[in-house]
């Protein structure tokens, strides 16, 4: 036990991509690669909550790789800040590989289930890796991992512009993490030092010169890219559409909170709250960006007519909002937007998941197919109506608490219209979901459509158990609403 | 680690009746049949055991997200509200015993059970959250009507509900950053958060010009349905109004156009329900009018006008429900002569109608009369005239037009039966407190927020009074009856009382305000087309921002965001 | 001259500017992974020229030399080639799917028969 | 190609030496420029060559795509699975000292594990990718 407990840092990632190959190797066999890949991601769940009992009790956990000593080796850093990611990234794995077994099997090649499944770890040790490190090129290689083996899940779906979204994806998430390489050599050049807490100690000497305002700029761009910050967030909303339901549910619970967590980490652990906000105003930069991330991609999403494209424009309005929190600059603001990190993830998974059953059964999620779907699908669309219900902010979910930190932060903050923005855009997440209560509940089903079954018991029950998350985090507020509060102070302290 | 799992319930040291309510509520498909009539008893009547065993006192203090609340704050004003919503749940369950319809039962307990959430909570989150679950669950009764119309009007009440939930929820979080505090009592600051709080309430309370979804919604609602709208909605806002702005003079002058704005409509009115839906309104003026004057009497009478007002507004309102419910017909147009078939629902409404016209030794009579009274002890005599007269517009509408037109009149040819005995039931429980509160007012006064209550209705000087004001309303209205004669053909939307007697004014109102009305609505609508045309155009499916765009064009987007932040991060 | 002793970041500007141009501009798929790539190399030979040390030689361990250049970024380059061959391979593979299921690597003619989604 | 005795010949003679080239850049790595990467690459050339040359069924006879698939996987095994050795030898994760008694030896012997297990993977990973580009005309 002391030696697991020891190296959880290094299992945290090694876990999966130990089981990566393993189960590529056993294509022949696609339930068992779906077993060995459940047993990993509910292993990997386990080391997270043991690292999240670590570091309450002991503090942050530093882990050098190879036994080299930091800055020269890379090194792995736990600390209350990316503690978070860590569990809501393994979380979202473990609960939406039971989800997997007939979701996959129905919508992607059985010949091709194990490539599948070690993609899925690869991108899991991906964002993992990304989470854990503490060593900036390093952010790079996981950050490509992932990307790598989402370009590939996405590709799988069953429509044909899912391999036309996966390429623009490609496109663009290569640009952004080029960005980023590119950032990282200019601080690399300045300083001589990758590792973050090195750089963190290391930039103030340098801070006012030209090449790490240009590294900033780059690494800032570079990230929004891959977090979706309107207005780089076309790559988005047909990548989640087209891609295997699952998949769909993981990357929108994980991919964009792991970018924004780079980014927190980056602009307030590395470059110092200091000087990102007060020399280089990023809030400035960031608050306008945030808000028409909020109010254009919500108004999209009312006028979608795929439900699952409506949902990824509401995921982009969602980033919105956690870089409205980060843009607010302060200690209220970024635990707005780290508790939404996980509020969003839960509630976001949920309604994908809801969206996957009806896709199991009924083959496509347009409004009108889902016409009077409510009474052939009781326990699916009471789940995805309390999901949505968060997404809205409805109080006793988690969207609430959110809403309601951000407001009291934007208040905190003076910025009025801004309080007043955010109730004014929950509206209209209030009319999307709406939609498709409407069209659920009160239409009838169109003419000549096959009546369906309720989903089966091995997809509910994730949906619903991702749902009960949903409200039982919204009336007991305590693990997440700490542990946020935790990350933020940590953040707000820089490294130092 | 041990504080960060542990959980602490609220609620352990007292079983807070909404939870019992709400919870017990989600039991009930489980249940068929007979087992389920009884077991849906056994619910309302346990919940009025809770309610009315609760002692003064505070309840399930607890932390949330580091902020204190309350979930049961029990004192008079709370209790009084709390009496009378129980009574109300249980009589509304009697009144819905026959119907078979799973989610009408759910939604009417958790909507009962919200709004006694409401009244007991101590602060403005929980309040907020009640606040949110009754407009949730109580749009299904509306809806659960099943036809195009109820479904469009119960939209329309989510809406206008939805929107002024988030501006009591702006209210509440500004409230709290202004006072570090969410405890709900008097609404003590100033600005925005005063207001924006004041306005989340009055659109609950149906305040004009915030009023429309009431008229709107509550006539398609379902015969069962209404009478649990009637009775919750608007008193919870009259609770929080009490507790958080009394002695707000803006409430003075809102309620006394209130009840005079809703008479007038009701005069008009055809449909039966929407004529009793703007009595609401307009009784609901008196009591707003009452926590304006805020002083203690005016507050025990909005109290006690509160409580006498759900239970003759519910009366009323299953009266009108039973001729539906037996004739299917909802327009005074289309009866008349009921009377001879449903003796018993014609002798239960009338008690209400007298009532609701504050008749003597009927509970409108008792509780009215005390908001008078306050108003004339503090010398505003319009504010006092205004409430008299639409006391005689209230009259003329429930006592008199809706039971002359639906009940007496020309016979229309209706033969049906009375109504069923569950329905009859319950509205002989609501008629028995009626003249039991205005035989004994000190029964009710005794429940008043402000002890000792010092006032009795029955001096020589109300008698007088109120009965003069009756019977003169009554001669004008038989004597204009007679004047157009039996024969006429009744079309009451274009009809002669105001065409051909004395109250032409009213017409007048009616034709140019709902000419300007419409004019509004139109103009409003022209500008909200163009608004949601040109979103369509580019947010639509088809809309610049919502296809898919071309790879390149997605790069560029990041050069020119680089270029920008270089330029920013340089200057 | 100054300006022209930085002559390596000049290249990799120049280079930089081409990748991006070209993919913003070209809509071959396939182009727009060559413009991917030469963007890509441009950032590789940013790095390399920056471990230069004039007068250093190659960072292997050899008797009397005291100046390496910088080993490190060799390194850390060499992993980024081989995230960008990966890279490639996947784009072109995605290419390749993409030809077979709509007949076409012009992007405007993709997008055009899938409608506008 | 078939028909080009001189290239045919040629690649005959090249084959065996890149691919002993592969291998000494491979062996050379931990102290000198080269290692599992750049062996490979150059590995997986000498095959790919060979297909071109002599077609892709013979080069498959050699190396099959099952077995190329089952190599890069392999090595990726090896790789993480001396990275694990190393903590039930009390290190970290790949300090690779702890390997053998003698530190040096254990440094020198692990990396030269790695290196093998990345070049195994580089090579067939590269091999599948051709592979899989190549085949793809014919069906």
């Amino acid at each position: 036990m002391d030696l697991l407990i020891q190296h959880l840092p290094a299992l945290q990632v090694v876990l999966p991509m130990l089981a990566a190959p393993i189960v590529m190797l056993m294509a022949r066999a696609p339930r068992l690669a779906w077993a060995a890949t459940t047993l990993t991601t509910w292993l990997t769940l386990g080391v997270s909550i043991l690292l999240v009992q670590q570091v309450l009790l002991h503090g942050s956990i530093s882990y050098h790789m190879g036994g080299w000593v930091p800055p020269v080796g890379i090194e792995y850093f736990v600390d209350p800040a990316n503690i978070v990611v860590l569990l809501i990234i393994s979380l979202m794995g473990a609960i939406s590989m039971p989800f997997a077994l007939r979701s996959v099997e129905q919508e992607v090649d059985k010949a091709k289930h194990g490539l599948f499944y070690a993609a899925f770890l690869l991108a899991n040790c991906g964002l993992l890796g990304i989470t854990i490190t503490g060593d900036a090129f390093n952010i790079f290689v996981f950050f490509e991992i992932s990307a790598l083996a989402s370009y590939a899940l996405i590709a799988m779906g069953k429509d044909r512009r899912a391999v036309m979204s996966s390429y623009q994806y490609l496109v663009m998430g290569t640009v952004g993490t080029t960005f980023l390489l590119i950032g990282i050599g200019f601080m690399y050049i300045m300083t001589g030092t990758l590792n973050l807490i090195d750089l963190a100690q290391r930039l103030p000497e340098v801070n006012d010169t030209g090449t790490i305002r240009a590294a900033f700029a780059f690494l800032v761009v570079g990230i929004s890219l891959k977090l979706a910050l309107f207005p780089l967030h076309l790559w988005l909303p047909n990548a989640y559409t087209y891609a295997p339901s699952m998949i769909t549910v993981f990357l929108s619970a994980t991919a964009t909170k792991v970018a924004i967590y780079v980014l927190l980490r980056i602009i307030f652990s590395v470059f110092g709250y200091e000087f990102s906000f007060s020399e280089l105003n990023l809030g400035y930069v960031l608050m306008p960006l945030a808000m028409l991330g909020i109010l254009i991609p919500s108004i999209v999403a009312i006028f979608q007519t795929n439900i699952k494209r409506m949902l990824a424009y509401s995921s982009v309005a969602q980033v919105g909002y956690m870089i409205l929190g980060v843009s607010f600059a302060s200690t209220l603001g970024l635990m707005a937007s780290v508790v939404h990190l996980f509020n969003h993830a839960v509630t976001k998974a949920a309604l994908f998941m809801a969206l996957a059953c009806i896709i199991y059964r009924v083959g496509g999620v347009s409004l009108d197919r889902m016409a009077g779907i409510a009474k052939q699908m009781p326990w699916t669309m009471a789940a995805f109506v309390l999901a949505g219900l968060s997404l809205i902010g409805i109080p006793l979910t988690v969207g609430f608490v959110t809403k309601w930190h951000l407001l009291l932060a934007a208040l905190e903050g003076g910025l009025w219209p801004v309080a007043v923005f955010l109730l004014g855009t929950s509206l209209l997440a209030t009319i999307y979901i709406w939609k498709v209560v409407e069209a659920a509940y009160l239409k009838e089903p169109a003419e000549g459509a096959q009546p369906v079954r309720e989903a089966p018991m091995s997809l509910l029950l994730p949906t619903w158990a991702l749902t009960v998350a949903c409200l039982y985090f919204g009336i007991d507020t305590s693990l997440p609403v700490d542990l946020a509060n935790r990350a933020a102070e940590t953040l707000m302290g820089g490294y130092l | 680690m041990h504080e960060l799992f542990s959980i602490n319930w609220p609620g352990m040291d007292w079983l807070h009746p909404s939870l019992l309510l709400i919870l017990g509520s989600l039991l009930i498909p489980v249940f068929r049949g007979a087992v389920q009539q009884v077991y849906r008893l056994t619910l309302a009547a346990a919940f009025m055991v809770a309610v009315f065993s609760t002692v003064p006192g505070v309840y399930a203090s607890f932390q949330f997200l580091g902020m204190d609340m309350m979930m049961g704050r029990a004192d008079q004003l709370s209790l009084v509200f709390a009496y009378v919503f129980a009574i109300m749940a249980m009589i509304g369950t009697i009144y819905a015993l026959h119907v078979k319809d799973n989610v009408q039962h759910m939604a009417g307990f958790i909507y009962a059970g919200s709004a006694v959430g409401v009244t007991f909570a101590g602060d403005l989150l929980t309040l907020y959250v009640f606040w949110e679950l009754m407009l949730l669950s109580s749009v299904w009764l509306i809806w659960r009507n099943r036809n195009p119309i109820s479904f469009a009007s119960g939209f329309r009440y989510l809406l206008v509900h939805a929107v002024s939930g988030v501006l009591l929820l702006a209210g509440i979080v500004l409230y709290y950053s202004q006072t570090g505090s969410l405890a709900f009592e008097r609404i003590d600051v100033e600005g925005a958060a005063f207001w924006l709080i004041l306005v989340g309430f009055m659109v609950n309370a149906a305040v004009p010009p915030l009023h429309a979804w009431l008229t709107d919604a509550y006539p398609e609602a379902t015969v069962t349905g209404a009478v649990f709208l009637s009775a919750f909605t608007t008193k919870t806002a009259v609770y929080t109004l009490m507790r958080g702005f009394p002695e707000t003079e803006v409430l003075i002058w809102m309620g006394a156009v209130m009840t005079i704005w809703g008479v007038t409509y009701a005069v008009l009115a055809n449909n039966i329900r929407r004529l009793l839906a703007y009595h609401i309104v307009s009784q609901v003026g008196y009591m707003v009018a009452g926590i304006g004057l805020g002083t203690a009497m005016a507050l025990n009478g909005s109290a006690a006008h509160a409580f006498a007002h759900i239970l003759y507004k519910a009366l009323l309102f299953m009266g009108a429900g039973a001729i539906i419910y037996m004739t299917g017909r909802a327009k005074l147009t289309q009866l008349g002569g009921l009377y001879r078939y449903m003796p018993l629902t014609f002798i239960f409404y009338m008690i209400a109608a007298f009532s609701i016209s504050a008749f003597p030794l009927t509970s409108g009579f008792v509780s009215k009369t005390m908001i008078l009274e306050a108003y004339a002890e503090n010398q505003m005599a319009i504010i006092w005239l205004m409430l008299s007269l639409a006391s005689a517009g209230t009259f003329l509408s429930v006592g008199l037009k809706l039971p002359w037109f639906a009940f007496m009149g020309k016979d229309s040819g209706l033969r049906t039966k009375e109504a069923p005995t569950n329905m009859l039931v319950a509205m002989g429980i609501a008629a028995f407190f009626c003249i039991y509160i205005g035989i004994r007012p000190e029964w009710l006064y005794q429940f008043l927020p402000f002890q000792p209550v010092e006032y009795n209705a029955y001096t020589m000087g109300h008698l007088l009074w109120e009965l003069q004001l009756l019977l003169f309303v009554g001669l004008i209205f038989f004597l204009l009856l007679k004047y157009v004669g039996p024969k006429e053909k009744i079309t009451i939307d274009t009809d002669w009382i105001y065409r051909k007697a004395a109250p032409r004014a009213v017409g007048f109102v009616h034709q140019h305000g709902t000419a300007a009305w419409h004019a509004f609505l139109a103009g409003l609508r022209w500008p909200l087309d163009r608004i949601v045309d040109a979103a369509s155009r580019h947010h639509g499916p088809q809309g610049t921002l919502a296809r898919t765009w071309p790879t390149g064009s997605m790069v560029l987007w990041v050069a020119v965001l680089l270029a920008a932040s270089l330029l920013i991060y340089y200057l | 001259m100054e300006w022209l002793g930085l002559y390596n970041y000049w290249v990799v500007v120049v280079l930089m500017m081409v990748g991006f141009y070209i993919v913003i501009a070209q809509g071959n798929l396939v182009k727009k992974i060559v413009g991917l790539n030469i963007f890509q190399t441009s950032v590789f030979i940013f790095f390399i020229s920056l471990a230069k040390l004039d007068g250093g030689t190659a960072p292997v361990y050899v008797e009397g030399i005291t100046e390496y250049s910088n080993p490190l970024p060799h390194v850390l380059i060499l992993t980024a080639i081989v995230v960008g061959v990966a890279l490639t391979a996947m784009g072109l593979a995605l290419v390749v799917r993409v030809h077979e299921l709509y007949g076409s690597i012009e992007e405007d003619e993709i997008h055009e028969q899938d409608g506008k989604h | 190609m078939n028909q080009y005795v001189v290239l045919r010949v040629i690649t005959k003679l090249m084959i065996p030496v890149i691919l002993l080239y592969g291998l000494y850049i491979q062996f050379h790595g931990e102290y000198s420029p080269g290692g599992g990467f750049q062996a490979g690459i150059i590995f997986a050339a000498g095959f790919v060559i060979y297909s071109l040359i002599y077609g892709l069924d013979k080069a498959q006879e050699a190396i099959s795509p099952e077995a190329a698939h089952i190599l890069a996987a392999l090595g990726v095994l090896l790789y993480i699975g001396i990275g694990i050795a190393s903590f039930f030898l009390g290190g970290n994760f790949l300090e690779y000292k702890v390997l053998l008694p003698d530190d040096h030896a254990g440094e020198t012997f692990g990396i030269i594990g790695i290196e093998l297990g990345v070049g195994i993977t580089v090579a067939t990973v590269a091999l599948t990718l051709f592979y899989s580009f190549a085949g793809r005309e014919r069906d």
